[in-house]
């Protein structure tokens, strides 16, 4: 069964806009499991990510191994086009991308300026977030009632290239994280990331 | 002694216009100008020290861009190239302050900063009463306590001789030497450890002028803030300053001790300049 | 049992779009779109105009539907706009290209190809003609056909004539700055919010989809005195521009493989000002600078009143509020401006209440902290 | 003929050619409707006359249609609602996008209809140009 | 000749540029995303900014409740469900409990509102500097610096001239410490609700062309001198004359039969749902 | 212990406008031990004045040294200090007085001389009292302490210059003509000051346009004569 351009991706958005509003909160988008039957070498959690934000009013940078493949199928499905991590409103960080090259990305994308905060880059990563994950991160800020912790297999070194982006509010990059068991968590510029256990 | 100054300016360039191939090595200019593409080299090279407490003067003919120095300093215009340095806490000094973003810029100015303008119009709200001029400032620098600010509000204006019961007024009803005062008064509120003052006395009768000297004066031996005192007078520069630039054409031609800039000019320029006044 | 909400609102809102219908149909009279398309062309050329939407047959069912009402009419049509996909972009119109209906200069007694009055209105003498009163169908064709036979004899070219503007002639002898062509992708204000300082492209998309009142009121104010401008209009042309468009996804292609899908009907002003600018010596030199106009269909005044308005925008620097960007570009649109306004009829009493209690509590207060 | 020419032709000149022409190659090889005449915008990209520069004048109403034929697709869009023209139009492009035999033999009737679109505009310019002002002296 | 209408009215192309603002928004709080407000078929200072965040995320299975200064029945209120309406098919409510979506103009109800619902505010005016700086470009910028001395000025000014701040509905408010923002003309009584409140609440002005938002959970401090708190309109001692309810926002009405001002709950949905209770208690009672 | 020791100093001044250079003193060598005092004699524009204001940095000095004995930064060549160790020296260890008074206006002698205390970080209520002290020792009239000075006499002017250079303590004091344009009267009183100041250890260098009155008091008198001096021209007292 396709994606159903006008429900699913509302519901897809709803989903994220929710998760956008509450850091940390862990969104399912289960409801719409094997819903995508597009070839392409990326979660479904990322393609309906990408489905319903991305058309050809945006711009966005993957990184992957198979950049040029991935990026040109993107832009078939979506109208968006492609563009260098510079430039690029949507950075798509596929599974296996190795931590440097994040870090690296990080520092060169879009982060808004203080006249227009909002010309900044949202990322788009693949990384699992479940209990089992290694790092522990501790959460403040709005959408957040005290705290909430979350577990992300993303190494200290990319959140802490997370929060140099972040350093001058309100300048910085918003996250939505994607993993295998279709769920989607998001980390706005507005939250503060304490890593557990790192000084 | 071993004394770290409070601000650091260094290299600090400013030009108007985009230069040409005739002038771009600084030759062939009139004065500071390119009369082939018109660009204008305000500031050229301009470095000095500002120390904790003290009056530093900067004296030279309009047009010597000391005015735009101090602009640039003021962050109301941006430099072209150049470094400032704030020793303002742990870690401030190392930090070019033209290279902070506007927030941090508007930070400093609310906080670390006080400027009086040549032209009251310049740092007064006139349609505001006088105690909300002063109460901006305060407000900029973080007061929330109506009380405490309206306070603030009337020691101030008592220290510049503004009589109280014209604090509800509103500065353009006030003659030119009141509306300084009330500009001094703003500009000090927040206690800024730097204060700017740009050809305050210009245009003023010479009893205001008087006036307004003594007061700065004495502001600075009560309350110790450094300050940066731009004229083309150097009666104003003898009365007020510590020490002494001579600007002409964009750059520093000479520093010194007042009283030995005063006395012992070394420059062509600074002789001729001394040699009216006396 | 239970309290449970009168359905006051709906029941009224039906009773008042009932009423309406009644206000329009009791005079038992039926105008058909042919007839508002054939005769109230002035009206349809302002609306599409306004409404920055080209289509004289929707803007005729506009006028219909809208009772006349302008506002009302541009209104539907601007809303409708949103209902309908944007296909295609077209290729960038050049305006040599237009089928020439009338063409005139103010600052030359003649140009070259001549001064073409065509149909206008501004030679005519402004009295009420009382024979429309009594207008005779058979009169009319009789008219026509004279008018046909007329056409006939005369003698005709074998090939279609095309203008040279007049201000290349201009630009030809130095008088005006060359400006090379610029392929700037244009800023389009119906995708992206206008934001200051706006772009050239924003700037005239605003202007010539401006309400003629609005655009005509503040084009007037400049050349009365509040603002710099008094220019002398170099051209005022009226015509049909061709439209062409690329195929979506054919790539690279040959300008002879563009698809040609109709034509538009606009008014084009390039009005001449005179500046003072410094040259490349710095010396100050008197030159010319063109302020351009131009909308749907035919309406003279309003592409002449944009020109002034876009030749007051290129210079910021003046005080005047015709010459202030925002002054200018938030306040000429026709659904913002009648909106907000007529927002004023919207229930108010939460507000007011609000005000009240803060006014009430001022005027019993005293100098006492609140609480 | 070239694509704009023949659009050129189609849509300035009488509809009902676009008809005939498009009802000769349904007839031998029928067509398949991918999008039916439907109503969109065409956004205008205006070159203004003062600094050279692109702005979008405004929108205008066009119908448009897409059908195939033997694979090609062919596109009709034409300003205005007029559906039948459009998918008439439509035909034509796929037509010659399938390269038909047919096609090649509508080349002298497109120019012919050419010339009289020509001829008829000149007519009525000739009239247009009878309110030209004259500013010359006449020698009596 | 009749155009088939999309669910929610706009093109999926078209909720996508607002569904990008909104996120931005929430990303921002407080901060005025600029997007490219669509024309709707209704008019620009009639709640378009607020119908297009409503449109751009609803779905099938919302519940949507409308209300116009505290009322379900308003006829703006009315008018703009009967548009969402005719588009999505969702089901209408006036139980603010029961609603997931409530798009509101100048009120938030009196029932706390809960996570599982947006509310989406209605905005004429989003600059809350507006009336210190007429210029965008110039708000843009005092924004930017984080310079909010004008809108603390304005209210020192009432302080000095009339002794107390004297600001109506729509009292500016500092989010996330960062950002001042217009709350819309709530009245004062309503600012509280926004501070750590458990909804999103979006704000739309269709034409200013503005998305902002404040993401649950975060703090809203109305502008106010530590020695003059804000306070909210008073109805101290007043209470509606229909469900007497005290603690809530009455309207004020003149009681035609005997030319008293009478009060009454502005919130119908609420009253309605206060009358309903104590006709249960009554007829609980009366059983007993 | 050597207070201050005078090596080769020259002085010359450029005048642009004129293109003339003029050495206005050469060679000057002479040194102070502490609590002496040093006299210079000599007629008009023979340089003597020089040399007091390149000590105190009123002139740029430029050949030679000056080497101070400072309590703050030790020897240091006062030719070579920087503007900042000028200030801090001018305001905490060597005083200037001469006979112009140069004052802020519309100040009065008490504030004046309180105000020299308060620069130095004085509290006011001990800025008040030593500046009481300073105007009664030095016999300024008391009915002049809260007036503006600008209407006083020389010797009262002179009065209160020195009150206002000694109430800081200086442990060098520079007199540039302090009895100039004074009567006999009030030369006296400028020599009992000197003598009262001498008598508190203070180090002092004065400047004179004739001596005879100071007689008995320095310890070493220098002629100065077209911008040389003349070692031990006339040491009048080895006191």
């Amino acid at each position: 069964m396709a994606i159903d351009h006008v429900h699913d991706l509302q519901f897809v958005y709803k989903k994220i806009l929710n998760s956008m509003s509450r850091p940390g909160q862990i969104a399912s988008l289960q409801a719409l499991e094997g819903r995508s039957d597009y070839n392409l070498q990326m979660l479904d959690a990322t393609l309906l990510t990408i489905m319903s934000l991305l058309d050809r009013e945006v711009t966005f940078h993957v990184l992957t191994e198979n950049e040029e493949n991935v990026a040109e199928k993107i832009s078939e499905y979506t109208l968006a086009l492609h563009t260098t991590i510079d430039q690029a409103d949507f950075v798509i960080a596929l599974n296996g991308t190795p931590e440097t090259a994040i870090i690296q990305a990080m520092a060169q994308c879009k982060k808004g300026s203080l006249i227009d905060p909002h010309a900044s880059s949202t990322w788009i990563i693949e990384s699992a977030f479940s209990d089992e994950q290694e790092s522990e991160l501790l959460l403040t800020g709005p959408g957040i009632k005290d705290q909430t912790k979350l577990r992300t297999a993303l190494t200290p070194a990319v959140w802490q290239a997370r929060n140099a982006c972040v350093a001058e509010y309100p300048l910085g990059i918003d996250l939505m994280l994607t993993d295998e068991e279709l769920q989607v968590v998001c980390i706005p510029r507005t939250t503060k990331v304490d890593m557990m256990g790192v000084e | 002694m071993h004394e770290e100054p409070l601000l650091k300016v260094r290299n600090l360039q400013k030009q108007f216009g985009d230069g040409c191939s005739r002038c771009k090595e600084r030759q062939n200019l009139e004065k500071n100008y390119c009369p082939n593409c018109g660009t204008v080299y305000a500031c050229q090279d301009i470095s000095f020290d500002l120390f904790a407490g003290e009056i530093l003067g900067i004296v030279g003919e309009s047009g010597s861009g000391k005015s735009t120095m101090m602009q640039c300093l003021y962050f109301d215009a941006e430099v072209t190239s150049g470094a400032a340095y704030i020793d303002a806490g742990p870690g401030s000094a190392e930090q070019n302050v033209f290279e902070l973003s506007s927030q941090q810029k508007r930070y400093i100015r609310n906080h670390q900063y006080g400027m009086v303008y040549q032209n009251p119009v310049h740092g007064l709200k006139m349609n505001f009463s006088s105690v909300g001029n002063i109460a901006e400032k305060l407000i900029a620098a973080g007061k929330r306590n109506v009380s405490e600010m309206e306070e603030t509000s009337k020691n101030l204006l008592q220290n510049v001789h503004i009589p109280l019961f014209r604090m509800k007024e509103e500065p353009r009803n006030f003659s030119g030497g009141m509306q300084q005062r009330v500009q001094i008064a703003k500009a000090l509120s927040n206690n800024p450890p730097i204060l700017f003052l740009d050809e305050v006395t210009t245009g003023l009768d010479l009893s205001v002028q008087a006036n307004v000297l003594d007061l700065i004066k004495r502001i600075q031996r009560e309350l110790g803030i450094s300050m940066i005192v731009v004229s083309h007078d150097l009666a104003v520069i003898r009365m007020l300053a510590d020490r002494t630039i001579v600007m002409l054409n964009g750059s520093i031609i000479e520093e010194g001790l007042t009283d030995q800039i005063l006395e012992d000019p070394q420059h062509a320029y600074t002789q001729q300049l001394v040699y009216s006044l006396l | 049992m239970g309290y449970v909400a009168v359905k006051g609102g709906t029941q009224a809102i039906d009773a008042s779009i009932e009423r309406l219908t009644y206000e329009r149909l009791k005079n038992e009279e039926i105008i058909e779109i042919e007839t508002i398309m054939a005769t109230m062309k002035s009206l349809i050329d302002q609306i599409m105009s306004e409404s920055s939407l080209y289509s004289p047959y929707l803007a005729a069912l506009a006028i219909k539907q809208a009772e006349g009402s302008m506002e009302e009419a541009v209104f539907l049509m601007r809303a409708h706009r949103s209902t309908l996909p944007r296909l295609y972009y077209s290729q960038a119109v050049e305006s040599e290209t237009m089928l020439v209906e009338r063409r005139i200069s103010a600052s030359f007694k003649d140009i070259p190809g001549g001064q073409i009055l065509g149909a206008t209105k501004d030679y005519t003498h402004r009295l009420l003609d009382f024979q429309l009163l009594e207008e005779d169908r058979a009169e009319n064709e009789a008219w026509l056909a004279l008018y046909q036979k007329a056409s006939e004899a005369v003698k005709a070219s074998d090939t279609v004539a095309y203008f040279p503007k007049v201000v290349d002639y201009l630009r030809e002898e130095g008088l005006f700055e060359n400006y090379k062509p610029d392929n700037t992708a244009p800023v389009d204000i119906t995708k992206q919010s206008i934001a200051f300082p706006a772009p050239r492209s924003a700037r005239l998309q605003v202007l010539t989809r401006g309400q003629t009142g609005a655009v005509t009121a503040l084009g007037y104010a400049s050349l009365r005195g509040y603002g710099q401008v008094h220019p002398t209009v170099g051209e005022v042309r009226v015509g049909s521009l061709p439209i062409y468009v690329a195929h979506p996804n054919e790539g690279e292609m040959d300008e002879e493989d563009a698809f040609y899908i109709g034509e538009i009907q606009v008014t084009e002003v390039e009005s001449f000002v005179p500046v003072t600018k410094k040259n490349e010596a710095n010396d100050q030199e008197l030159e010319f600078e063109i302020g351009y106009g131009i909308c749907y269909g035919q309406n003279e005044t309003k592409a002449i009143a944009m020109s002034i308005l876009d030749q007051c925008l290129e210079h910021p620097e003046s005080s005047f509020p015709t010459h202030d960007e925002e002054f200018v570009l938030l306040h000429i649109d026709s659904v913002e401006a009648t909106g907000f306004i007529s927002h004023l009829k919207l229930p108010h009493y939460v507000t007011f209440q609000s005000k009240l209690d803060s006014i009430r509590n001022v005027k019993k207060g005293g100098h006492t902290d609140e609480n | 003929m070239k694509r704009r020419r023949r659009t050129e032709i189609l849509i300035q000149g009488d509809p009902a050619l676009a008809k005939k022409l498009a009802e000769s190659i349904i007839a031998i090889y029928g067509y398949r409707e991918i999008i039916a005449p439907q109503q969109g915008l065409t956004m205008v990209k205006m070159r203004e006359s003062a600094k050279n520069s692109l702005f979008y004048m405004g929108e205008v109403l066009v119908t448009e249609a897409k059908i195939e034929i033997k694979d090609c697709i062919g596109i009709g869009i034409v300003v205005g609602m007029k559906g039948d023209l459009a998918r008439n139009l439509a035909i034509i492009d796929a037509a010659y996008k399938a390269n038909l035999p047919e096609t090649a033999e509508w080349e002298a009737e497109l120019v012919e209809a050419e010339k009289q679109i020509i001829q008829k505009r000149a007519k009525d310019q000739a009239k247009l140009f009878e309110t030209k002002v004259d500013f010359q002296t006449m020698d009596v | 000749m009749k155009t088939k209408s999309h669910f929610a009215f706009f093109d999926e192309g078209s909720k996508k540029e607002i569904r990008r603002a909104i996120l931005k928004a929430v990303a921002i709080p407080g901060y005025q995303v600029p997007f490219a407000s669509r024309e709707m078929p209704i008019a620009r200072g009639w709640g378009t900014g607020g119908l297009q965040i409503t449109l751009s995320i609803i779905g099938k299975n919302d519940v949507l409740k409308v209300i116009d200064q505290g009322a379900d029945e308003s006829v703006n209120a009315v008018s703009i469900k009967k548009l969402v309406q005719s588009t999505t098919g969702v089901e209408l409510v006036e139980r603010t409990q029961e609603a997931s979506i409530i798009q509101s103009r100048h009120r938030i109800p009196e029932v706390p509102l809960t996570p599982e619902q947006i509310l989406v505010l209605q905005v004429p005016e989003p600059e809350p500097l507006r009336r210190v700086e007429k210029s965008a470009y110039k708000t843009k910028i005092l924004h930017s610096e984080n310079d909010y001395s004008g809108a603390w000025l304005m209210l020192f000014e009432q302080i000095m001239k009339y002794g107390r701040t004297a600001t109506g509905a729509d009292h500016p408010v500092y989010v996330n410490n960062r950002y001042v923002m217009a709350p819309s003309p709530i009245p004062r009584y309503d600012n509280p609700k926004l501070h750590q409140s458990e909804a999103i609440i979006l704000l739309g002005a269709g034409r200013e062309k503005k998305i902002y938002a404040v993401p649950p959970y975060t703090d809203v401090e109305s502008l106010a001198f530590d020695d003059y708190p804000f306070s909210v309109e008073s109805f101290t001692g007043k209470s509606c004359h229909l469900c007497g309810a005290e603690d809530v926002f009455l309207d004020e009405l003149v009681d035609p039969a005997t030319n008293e001002t009478i009060y009454q709950c502005n919130d119908t949905s609420y009253c309605i749902e206060q009358l309903n209770k104590s006709e249960e208690v009554e007829v609980e009672t009366s059983h007993a | 212990m050597t207070m201050l020791e005078v090596n080769d100093f020259g002085k010359r001044f450029t005048i642009h406008h004129l293109n003339k250079t003029m050495q206005a003193v050469e060679q000057v060598n002479f040194s102070i031990e502490k609590g002496e005092f040093i006299g210079i004699v000599g007629k008009s524009g023979s340089g003597k004045s020089t040399i007091l204001k390149s000590i105190y940095r009123s002139y740029l000095p430029d050949m030679g040294e000056i080497m101070y004995d400072s309590a703050r930064f030790g020897r240091i060549d006062l030719c070579k200090a920087s503007e900042r160790q000028m200030l801090y020296l001018r305001k905490y260890e060597i005083g200037y007085v001469s006979q112009f008074l140069n004052v802020m206006p519309r100040t009065t002698s008490r504030q004046l001389v309180e105000k020299a205390l308060l620069e130095m970080g004085e509290t006011e209520s001990i800025a008040q009292i030593e500046a009481e002290k300073a105007l009664t020792h030095f016999e300024l009239d008391p009915k002049l302490w809260d007036t503006y000075p600008n209407t006083f006499s020389g010797g009262e002017k002179l009065r209160l210059n020195i009150a206002m250079a000694t109430v800081k303590k200086p442990r060098l004091l520079l007199l540039d003509e302090p009895t100039a344009s004074l009567d006999q009267q009030s030369k006296l009183k400028v020599r009992e000051i000197i003598e009262k100041l001498k008598a508190n250890g203070t180090t002092l260098v004065g400047i004179f346009h004739d001596i005879e009155f100071m007689e008995g008091l320095c310890n070493k008198v220098y002629d100065m004569r077209a911008g040389k001096l003349l070692a031990g021209a006339g040491v009048i007292n080895e006191g």
